[in-house]
């Protein structure tokens, strides 16, 4: 893990592209692990078809990460002939093998103890070699990662790099890359992104429960809120975290939660109650494989009815999904504006290989416009109507301390006063006044992205839309130019836009990681496509391929 | 116990309000002779007493006959889902901490579907009330055994009784950390309403449980009002009251709370607090 | 209330067919209601476009129910002089008033006191003399309904409702029914024909929290399950509810869970756990207004989404509803032998408007083929497959205690051994393997039924099944026959037997209670019925009238 | 404390079968060193000494590295979702009474998602057992503070530590209305099996909070075994001891919980059960 951590902020210092997804065993901690990292001068938004480079520090249950490893007879398989024989299911790629002493057995113990990366450090220091990033990157990235462990860790782990970009040339491969474009970039995840995106808009209370593959985005929030003044509370479990966020936005501060999908479904009651008494909040789920407790490490796109469909009643709420890691600060962002100005929930579904991709991104310069509640009630008579049915079907909603607005937050069918009451009118109007909000929301440019020109589009959403592109460029370059269509609002869909979009295209192909083809059937349901459009589905925990789509779409 | 804590009720600098500015207006839809009607009388002279402006208070529910109360008083309100009033509470005091924020409810939202943010809300500490109406029974769905029924209550639902020894409210609370535990009668509101002016003078999580009859489900309840002898103001006056308060307040709190002890007015079981008040964690 | 009983039951012994439905104000017990009964000498299954006779104990608050309670010029009003005047609201309808005497000054205070109802007795005699039915119907009908109060009680109650007969003629009105046509017929509510049919099929394990209005379809089936060597737990919340549920199944017991939207969404995690782990269970919904709180009491139709849609991951399971009060007893029946042969939860949504509709019904001899579970394990190698992949994906579950099967249901996605697993081709094989079961699932004559010829077809389901037929049959009568096409099978869609039942139309209209349209959604995702199907849709509380379907048909 | 409850643990006549039958062959996915293989151990060790083979034994698990523990077992399992294995557990019994169920899980699922599961079925008396393996953090997610946790233990999710009072499980499983409530150490596999003996042959529902640390995320927990101080078996050959297991089954039971007292084997604190067992609700 840290080896790869260091090749590709080493890359990244050196100013190239880069993304690293990891691969765990069973075993909870200290079992045997994989770190998938890719470079190029150019932004990577998915994982490839196949890698160049294998490097194996060990052989110990490496089998089992075949099928998320891609390789082929032109790949390289670096491995120290200590390690034994290459095990089947890797040599069955055709892979070359290439011996290199990687372990020093020389080494003390105290130092394999202490310094026990070195063997990773020696391998990230070829690797780095391998590909023309320059030693000064390396060890940056060594003090970076290292940093507050001592200067002793550092050096010997600098040592380590050091000998193993010494060794790198006796290998004769050929991996160097073009010279890339320095540039002021980040490095960052997509939990950490969509946190940032959050913090931008003005969260400052969270209610959470940890749950993978979401607690890395809460944890990296936690330091981060509290010295913004704003408030991480750990509930006793999903019930108190979604309540917990509720309490502090009825207050006036915006809140979130943060959630996976077993975390998710345990918070629909309460989703319905944020539709219901109109309080603004936003829910991240960040998808794992399902049903139940699934997966918890891998990713899938599964939980897409929930958020649409979750809760009994009628609930409108509006669902968003980041395009890219780098999008995931603006949807988070921009789902913070959209729940606190419509007062009502907005979930964004991101998914564990967006969550966990740590990627080299181009930070953008531009930002959602901020859009706030409203809090500045007319002068009332008493009782103060909170829920008041008018033209506009958003109504103010004054902070608690404000004199002479006082008002309940109701999750009972109610008055315009908020009063429970249980008449036809009422509850008509105020399921009219709930639907209007959503129906006349209209996220601009927001609505989604696409790319590319062609009579064939491929729709898609969070984590398939980089595979999709990737296939969209392969095709393009083959000479078969396909649009990729890019959702960033799933619900209410955003029709005009869509149909814009998919102005001229004769066959549209919805790509979607989950088995029931969820997304699909609420486009053909909601009448988005019609029901000649193609399903591409299939559930996790591998990512897509950009060549399992590209070969679908010819 | 702090001082805050123990000054006298009738501050009379304090009271510019007067228990009816409390009020919504609006008719509860309680069974006339509701013990929770004592709780809203209590609750509004509390904060007559207290002299909070009702735009500075924040009621709390979730769902139950008990649970309608916010809609009843004048305040701001939060008329949750069922069993989740704690939470609610929590995180709206939590951002501002200058309101008052106080959570109210029955004896099912409260022990029964919301008993994992009872325990958790005793050890979290935040600096808000809590407010239980026990009438040891579901009155809204009409008529099951809450978790505070006694074992041979018969009904519908449980032919014979329910067969289960009854929750403790207050030795639960007292075992989860909560440092104010109270208990009052809905059949006394002044006593009700010293009580809650105590509790929200609290430094951190106060609880009472209130006696709260249900004359519709449980009409054997009004009995109680007999059975809640009075007992003299000042413990200390009464050598046999004052030994049966050491006794309940310290090992056997949770198997000697009957109705009789139910009336004794700032009958706290408060311990120092071992950790800062309102540290509903960072 | 009990007037309203005690006529709809004297109806039934006279051998009418009728229905009774109730209204409550706001005040939680001992406030103002309004029963509405109707008899006739065929089945009813709906409540009507009008009530002929309005017969008012007091005036007190009654407005609130004019919406519920449609009268018209053709309709009487029968009140006490003394009530004062005819309330705005009811008399705007124009019906024609008519004042008969009911109270008796002279009554003792006792008499008023404990025998109270003796005002309802009056009335509830004089509407059965009014009808034609006879005084013995009455009196045993009395019997029945105080039986265990007290021959005292009785007496004066039956003293009242003779009191009653005998001013009846004085108001020279004519509502005498045809003769009627005795059998053996039940007077039954559809929350106990429910429970009637659950019993019937085997369950003997309920796990429940109180919601109305679910209630009292277990306080129903508390004695009878008691009786019959059964349990019903009541849980501390609704996570418990339906993990004791899940629980006793795992260990053989055919079991249960019952609720209403509320519980229902925080049941959704465990859901996922019985479709995943392959637990049989039933779940009954009886669907109430929502979201969130909504009006606990009041009839809706809008957790269709919830029931197919909802919980993370692919999570399919079968959702069946009721085609009418009678229809409960099979519905209720053929869901746990559903549940028990495909080993997997399923959802059955009745609403209030069923569950609560006290109706006298002709019940139905023929029965759902009973089903097993498979539990006869082949001898196995060990560990045993409990989820063995193979051509038919239901797999053996041995009960607890069998000896050398020992297997352990999982929630995680796992093995076919059930041992926790993250590999791509375990994960897919599992979600396949679910998914056939119900891909494959054949209801057979179970899917739904259809009544009717024409070219336009009502779609309806539950409750709104019985005014799209009484729509249907006035519309026929008026010269337009249509189709009413009642789905049984909410999912997976009958497609093969709606195709069938839709051969033929050219209109679809599919009509449902709630807001968002959600079976017509749902019913267009899965494409099986075109885009240009129309939709009827609003929300409750008020119940569906005939006139309301057959006037937006024609 | 009834017979059954106090036979000697080593009854030969029934060892019928050995630690090893228990064990399901599948790996564990626990860091080597972690406490749940003690607790395992000791779970084998006592199946066997009790003699029930495997097929009538049913381990109910919810969500953790310690829930995983039914897999490992050769005997029935329902590994559940997060909290829940309680109810679920509950729900088996209830209709197949002849079978033994016990409920296994960490503090993370058993004491704050499914802390209401928790004191309900302290008050439910059905005659299952439970034993929490508390390592006083979450560790299947990687090390974030539980109820249990020290309110200073520092951790990405709660930098500079939680601030919360711990959760006291033995407290609340008294208040709560357990019968049987003992404490043990996963270091201690053999003292733990008499514990789970014990537990097992309680008539009633039957606690018991093992010590068992997670090496990986509380690497400081190591040291608990040089802390667990071996007492005398028989308490009353030692005054000390005595004593203070006196007033640890009393009222400060909930405030001595230290781990000094973890390996005091049969450490109940049973009270004559007020209702018959078993009767979690008709
Ligand atoms: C999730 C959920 N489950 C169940 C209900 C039904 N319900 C409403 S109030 C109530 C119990 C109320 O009991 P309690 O809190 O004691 O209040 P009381 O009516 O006795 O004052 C229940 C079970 C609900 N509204 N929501
Ligand atoms: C509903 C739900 N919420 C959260 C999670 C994530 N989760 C898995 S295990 C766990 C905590 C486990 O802690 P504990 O019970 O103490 O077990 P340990 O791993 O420490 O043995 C959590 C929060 C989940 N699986 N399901
Ligand atoms: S049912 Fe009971 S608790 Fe509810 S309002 Fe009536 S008396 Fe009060
Ligand atoms: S993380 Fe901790 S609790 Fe989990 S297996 Fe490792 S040592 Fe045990
Ligand atoms: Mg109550
Ligand atoms: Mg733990």
């Amino acid at each position: 893990m840290t080896a790869g951590a260091v090749f590709l902020r080493a890359a990244a210092n050196a100013g190239y592209y880069g993304m690293m997804t990891q691969l765990f065993g069973a075993q909870v901690r200290g079992g045997e692990s994989a770190a998938l990292v890719q470079v190029s001068t150019e932004p990577i938004e998915a994982q490839p078809d196949r890698y160049d480079l294998f490097v194996a520090l060990d052989w110990d249950k490496v089998e089992q990460f075949a099928a998320e490893i891609p390789l082929d007879e032109a790949s390289v398989i670096v491995a120290d002939p200590e390690a034994g024989a290459v095990p089947a299911g890797i040599a069955k790629s055709k892979g070359r093998v290439v011996s290199l002493k990687m372990s020093d057995p020389d080494a003390i113990r105290l130092e394999r103890g202490l310094y026990g990366k070195r063997v990773n450090m020696f391998a990230a220091g070829a690797v780095c070699a391998l590909i023309g990033v320059d030693a000064k990157h390396v060890q940056a990235a060594i003090e970076n990662i290292f940093e507050g462990k001592g200067a002793e860790l550092i050096a010997a782990n600098v040592k380590g790099a050091v000998a193993g970009a010494a060794a790198a040339p006796g290998l004769t491969l050929n991996f160097r890359l073009d010279q890339a474009t320095l540039a002021a970039r980040w490095l960052i995840s997509g939990n950490q992104a969509l946190a940032l995106g959050a913090l931008r808009a003005g969260v400052r209370f969270v209610g959470c429960y940890p749950i993978t593959p979401a607690t890395d985005l809460v944890e990296w929030l936690a330091p981060h809120l509290k010295k913004l003044g704003g408030r991480l509370v750990l509930g006793e479990d999903e019930l108190a975290a979604i309540n917990l966020a509720l309490g502090a936005s009825y207050a006036g501060t915006p809140a979130m939660t943060v959630t996976s999908g077993p975390g998710f479904s345990l918070m629909v009651e309460t989703l319905g109650l944020a539709v219901a008494a109109e309080i603004p909040m936003v829910l991240i789920d960040v998808m794992r494989a399902g049903p139940s407790t699934g997966i918890a490490s891998k990713t899938e796109q599964s939980d897409v009815n929930l958020a649409i469909y979750g809760a009994h009643g009628d609930a409108p709420r509006v669902v968003l999904a980041p395009i890219s890691v780098a999008d995931c600060i603006n949807t988070a962002e921009y789902a913070v504006y959209v729940a606190e100005s419509l007062q009502l929930p907005v979930i964004v579904l991101s998914d564990q290989s967006l969550g966990q991709a740590t990627t080299v991104i181009d930070p953008s310069s531009e930002r959602p416009k901020p859009l706030k509640r409203r809090t500045n009630g007319v002068a009332a008579d008493k009782p103060f109507k909170r829920y008041a049915i008018g033209p506009d079907p958003i109504t103010p909603m004054p902070l608690p301390g404000t004199p002479g607005r006082e008002w309940v937050a109701e999750g009972l069918t109610h008055s315009e006063a908020g009063l429970p009451a249980s008449g036809a009118g009422v509850h008509v109007a105020q399921i009219n006044k709930r639907a209007k909000k959503v129906q006349r929301f209209d996220p601009g440019k927001y609505w989604g992205e696409s790319w590319g020109e062609g009579d064939i589009a491929v729709l898609a959403f969070g984590s398939t839309i980089g595979p999709a592109r990737a296939a969209a460029r392969r095709l393009a370059a083959a000479g078969h130019p396909i649009r990729v269509i890019a959702l960033r609002v799933l619900s209410p869909l955003p029709m005009a836009a869509l149909a814009r979009a998919l102005d001229g295209v004769h066959r549209i192909i919805v790509v979607e990681q989950n088995h029931g083809a969820q997304l699909y059937h609420h486009l053909i349901g909601q009448k988005a496509i019609p029901p000649s459009a193609e399903s591409v589905a299939r559930p996790g925990p591998l990512p897509y391929r950009p060549s399992e789509i590209a070969s679908y779409v010819v | 116990m702090s001082d805050a804590a123990t000054k006298p009720v009738h501050d009379q600098a304090l009271c510019v309000f007067a228990a009816k500015d409390f009020a919504s207006g609006a008719h509860p839809v309680w069974c006339p002779g509701c013990g929770d009607y004592g709780v809203l009388a209590g609750l509004e002279r509390a904060l007559a007493t207290l002299g909070k402006p009702p735009h500075e208070v924040v009621l709390v529910s979730g769902i139950g006959c008990s649970s309608r109360l916010p809609g009843y008083m004048s305040t701001y309100g939060f008329h949750g889902v069922h069993g989740r009033a704690l939470p609610v509470a929590t995180g709206i005091k939590l951002v501002r901490p200058e309101l008052e924020v106080i959570a109210v409810g029955g004896d099912g939202d409260g022990y029964s579907i919301g008993g994992n943010h009872f325990i958790h809300a005793c050890r979290r500490n935040a600096d808000i009330l809590y407010v239980v109406m026990d009438n040891r029974v579901y009155g809204m769905t009409k008529g099951q055994p809450s978790p505070t029924t006694e074992p041979d209550w018969d009904s519908d639902i449980a032919p014979g009784g329910i067969g289960l020894r009854p929750f403790n409210p207050l030795a639960i609370a007292i075992a989860s950390g909560a440092n104010y535990v109270a208990r009052g009668f809905s059949g006394d509101p002044d006593g009700l309403a010293n009580l809650i002016v105590d509790g929200i003078r609290w430094p951190g999580f106060a609880f009472i449980e209130v006696l709260s009859p249900c004359i519709t489900f449980r009409p054997e309840q009004s009995e109680w009002k007999k059975v809640v002898r009075p007992t003299s103001l000042t413990i200390e006056q009464d050598r046999a009251a004052a030994t049966a308060w050491c006794s309940a307040t310290t090992a056997s709190a949770w198997v000697s709370c009957t109705v009789a002890t139910a009336r004794r007015p700032r009958r706290h079981c408060s311990r120092k607090s071992r950790l800062p008040i309102s540290n509903a964690n960072s």
